[in-house]
């Protein structure tokens, strides 16, 4: 196991420790696993939330800071949080507009902030409202969307329901833009190599030397097919067209575009995968908007990519480049 | 009359019978998800076991309800929360649980777990598990009620061994499924046979 | 190799067309393998260049963007770029107030700077100095100091001289402030896992499964020690150490620190290392001011982190707060 | 008198018999720096042959020199160039270099690349070699003059191989450099040999 830590249990507490004490300007643990903006709840600001498993970042608990979340719970790595962490967290994100829950499709987490919700509205008597991330295009057909799983598309919810929030929607609003900005997203990855959870202390699934797996999901859920590593253009190409299968695009048509490293492929590499993906969507006449390459969402020291498009509109794109700050990320 | 001692005993048991199923079942959870499914039970069991239990019995299912929650929020230590949780709303204020009742205390899990996880009766979940052993306990004569049990979620296995998973992660598996025997099926004959133990 | 990438020949020209493509408003391409300031020079700015090879982003070509660099020349991944491409570097870095060299203490850079420098010198009349980066402390004795080689110190250097060039300071003034911040760095690293040059196709050099090496430079230097791999608080607590014993801190002393991942180590693990490290630091007394923890230069996909430290006055906190801007980083 | 055509003919020479020796210089670089010095080499001579060489021969050189850096700037292929452009400065303006200067033009290229590279005689680098070479040429007759170098380029070899290097990469192996030959004198007899066979 190639990682730096100390008792493998104590991966996920250590590194909000590290985290918290980091930036403290931006992010504060007012109770153990529940990240919350520094700052507090913003009175009168409608609340987002989230919360999933660790070893993400900058996915989930990096995301919160201003124009973004307010706060998330976040459980072991790879593991849902708890529901009663989940309350907390819609508590602390509370400013008295009610809160967003705003994460990604994954049974565990859903039948948790289901309970978290519940369990605010009880007894805290705050109203809250749920969106799901459901951009993987591989997880399951077009006919069973909702059933998809949610990945880096998250990044772009998070950034654009909290600007939304930030300038003053009431929930309701927040909650219609941030499914309006859900229904737009679209993402696939792919895989070179898996990555170890530090309790399992072994890799996550097994793979070639040579191979690639197309359509991976971020804790390695499998994919479409598995075979010799395809040239980087291949690969942008296939994963743009099945991007674009399920959400044609038009001339004229205005996205951004996420090329996402799953954590070991390295910025270079990205850069090779935009290069044709650009190439591609110029082509079809499509406007590429806030471009972003880097790792935004990843799976510890996996090696591969991920790919979302998120198709806009003016309302997306004005909020998409409203100003934003965390410690990942700034607009 | 089951009181919370007993239902303490029972945990015990539980908790020590799952602790040795611990690998089998995070390796069977390993071929068609996450494979946490033995830590999850094991853990979730452990912590309930050491959990001091009022006298009130729907309480005491209550207590277990927040103990599972609070170690180990995997799909399954949520949906067992959630099904202690719908016996607890139905056993609150006695001190005693009638083996009468507890049939339709399985049945009530079964509804309650339905309900928040969204799944449906053949999709190869612990679902069908709950629902073969509501059925088969309706009418089984006190003494025999754990056997009928243990015999229901084997036989409920195997029913369901040869059809693919349409639930939680070993959906993704499709085809892959078939043949292998659910694993939340496979935790919840291990508890059963963790309580017949005490 | 699990590597995303066409033709290993054209990784370091593909990877370029990319980051252009996708950061248009930032960076800009004039010449092959020299990147500049997508506005072009400032009129009366010093000009500050820096570049070595490819493989480390964002270092070098990263950095380039508003309070930080102006230009870069980049060669092979792991290759210095020629003297002819440092020459159009510089030329594409004067605004007519001269040009600051800004790189690390590798022999062959060394060697194709100083001859830029003559050429640009004698071709374009323009008057440039030289600060080198000697940061790493493993990489020569201190009373040898001068011998070490450069490595993320660059990350402070650039941000700090370029902040004093964009407020306007001329070039002596720059490079005194340069060479200051230089004098201030001191680094160390630590690798798990080698990286592969694409065109060699092979990983730089082989370590067991448990193993891990102290002291190793970015392109896979030896290091110190070789060893089972040791728990993070013990890692980190070394890497301090070897860092404070080179450049001793006492009580009220204000620093910033960078814990950098090499690639493949994830942010997790590096705020797990931050924390101790942050202890330690409390512990003693010194105050740290805008800690940064992430990948500022890395080695593809090395498994590994190096920590650096930088004693800061009021001159250099102040320089290094100043607001800067590329698309990797943003102050 | 060594005219253009004659330093064309010798750099094909040179590049056809540096890129059989790639393989090996590349692996001698493996074992004490990064790798890459037989490609650089043999790059740099492949450029430098496939150059339009002018009549002048310090242009000639000059060529020469910048074919070198164009191609390869690892440090081997920037001091190449730094040495032949020492040398062109000498020659510019004539149509053929004088054999009784060689042995002034190797010295003022061993200069040169001490003055670019920072590096002393005895450090263990192609600059002994260079060394070695123009103290041996001087009073060697014409015709004898590249039998001489190659012996030289091999005796200093040997004379370092027991030492540890001081100098590039290869210094940061200090005593695991010992025993080992420096890559870049190793380089520079493969390139003398190149000349021979022309
Ligand atoms: N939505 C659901 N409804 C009912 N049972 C489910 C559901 N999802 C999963 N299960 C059951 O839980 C088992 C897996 O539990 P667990 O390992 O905790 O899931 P995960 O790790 O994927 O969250 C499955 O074998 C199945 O029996
Ligand atoms: N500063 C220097 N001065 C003289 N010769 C040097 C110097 N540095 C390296 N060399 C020579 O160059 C050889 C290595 O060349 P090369 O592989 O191109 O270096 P690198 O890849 O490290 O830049 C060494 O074996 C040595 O003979
Ligand atoms: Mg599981
Ligand atoms: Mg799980
Ligand atoms: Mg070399
Ligand atoms: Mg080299």
């Amino acid at each position: 196991m190639k990682k730096i830590l100390n008792d493998p249990a104590d991966y996920v507490d250590e590194m909000l420790e590290g985290m918290v004490a980091a930036h403290p300007e931006t992010y504060a643990q007012p109770v153990r696993r529940v990240i919350a903006r520094a700052a507090g709840a913003k009175k009168g600001k409608v609340g987002i939330v989230t919360g999933g498993g660790s070893g993400h970042l900058p996915i989930f608990t990096g995301y919160v800071g201003t124009g973004l979340l307010d706060a998330c719970a976040i459980g072991d790595v790879f593991a849902s949080p708890s529901a009663e962490q989940m309350a907390e967290a819609i508590r602390l994100a509370d400013g008295g507009a009610g809160v967003l829950r705003l994460y990604g499709n994954y049974g565990g987490d859903v039948m948790n902030f289901d309970m978290a919700g519940e369990m605010a509205e009880m007894e805290h008597d705050i109203r809250t409202t749920t969106v799901l991330l459901t951009d993987d295009v591989v997880s399951a057909p077009k006919e069973e969307a909702e059933k998809r799983r949610g990945v880096a598309g998250m990044v772009y919810a998070f950034k654009i329901a909290g600007a939304a929030a930030e300038r003053g929607d009431d929930l309701d609003e927040v909650t219609r833009i941030a499914q309006k900005t859900a229904d737009a997203c679209r993402s696939i990855g792919m895989a070179l190599t898996p990555c170890t959870i530090p309790q399992a202390g072994k890799p996550t699934f097994e793979i070639g030397e040579t191979e690639m797996e197309m359509g991976m999901g971020i804790h390695g859920e499998p994919g479409i097919w598995r075979d010799a590593i395809k040239p980087a253009d291949e690969i942008a190409e296939e994963m743009l067209d099945r991007l674009l299968a399920d959400q044609p695009l038009a001339k004229g048509d205005r996205i951004s575009i996420l090329v996402n490293s799953l954590g070991a492929t390295p910025a270079e590499e990205l850069y090779i995968l935009y290069r044709h993906a650009r190439k591609k969507l110029d082509a079809l006449g499509v406007e590429i908007v806030m471009p972003l390459v880097g790792r935004y969402a990843t799976s510890m020291e996996m090696t591969g990519a991920t790919i979302t498009v998120i198709k806009l509109d003016e309302e997306l794109e004005s909020l998409l480049k409203a100003p934003a700050d965390c410690a990942f990320w700034r607009v | 009359m089951i009181d919370s001692s007993a239902i303490a005993k029972a945990l015990s048991g539980i908790a020590a019978h799952t602790a040795t199923a611990s690998e089998e079942l995070c390796s069977a959870d390993g071929a068609l998800g996450d494979g946490d499914l033995g830590i999850t039970v094991s853990k979730g069991f452990a912590e309930a076991a050491g959990a001091e239990l009022p006298n009130d019995v729907g309480i005491a299912l209550l207590t277990v309800a927040k103990a599972f929650q609070r170690v180990s929020s995997s799909s399954y230590g949520t949906l067992l929360a959630t099904g202690f949780m719908a016996a607890a709303k139905l056993e609150k204020g006695k001190t005693g649980i009638a083996p009468e009742d507890i049939p339709g205390l399985v049945a009530a899990a079964r509804d309650a777990m339905m309900a928040r996880g969204k799944g449906n009766l053949g999709d190869k979940s612990v679902l069908d598990s709950l629902d073969a052993v509501a059925e088969a306990l309706r009418d089984t004569p006190r003494g025999d009620m754990i056997d009928t049990a243990i015999t229901a979620a084997a036989e409920s296995i195997e029913r369901f061994r040869d059809q693919p998973s349409k639930l939680g992660r070993a959906r993704m598996f499709g085809e892959k499924s078939v043949g292998l025997a659910d694993p939340g099926q496979l935790a919840f004959l291990r508890i059963l046979e963790g309580l017949n133990g005490t």
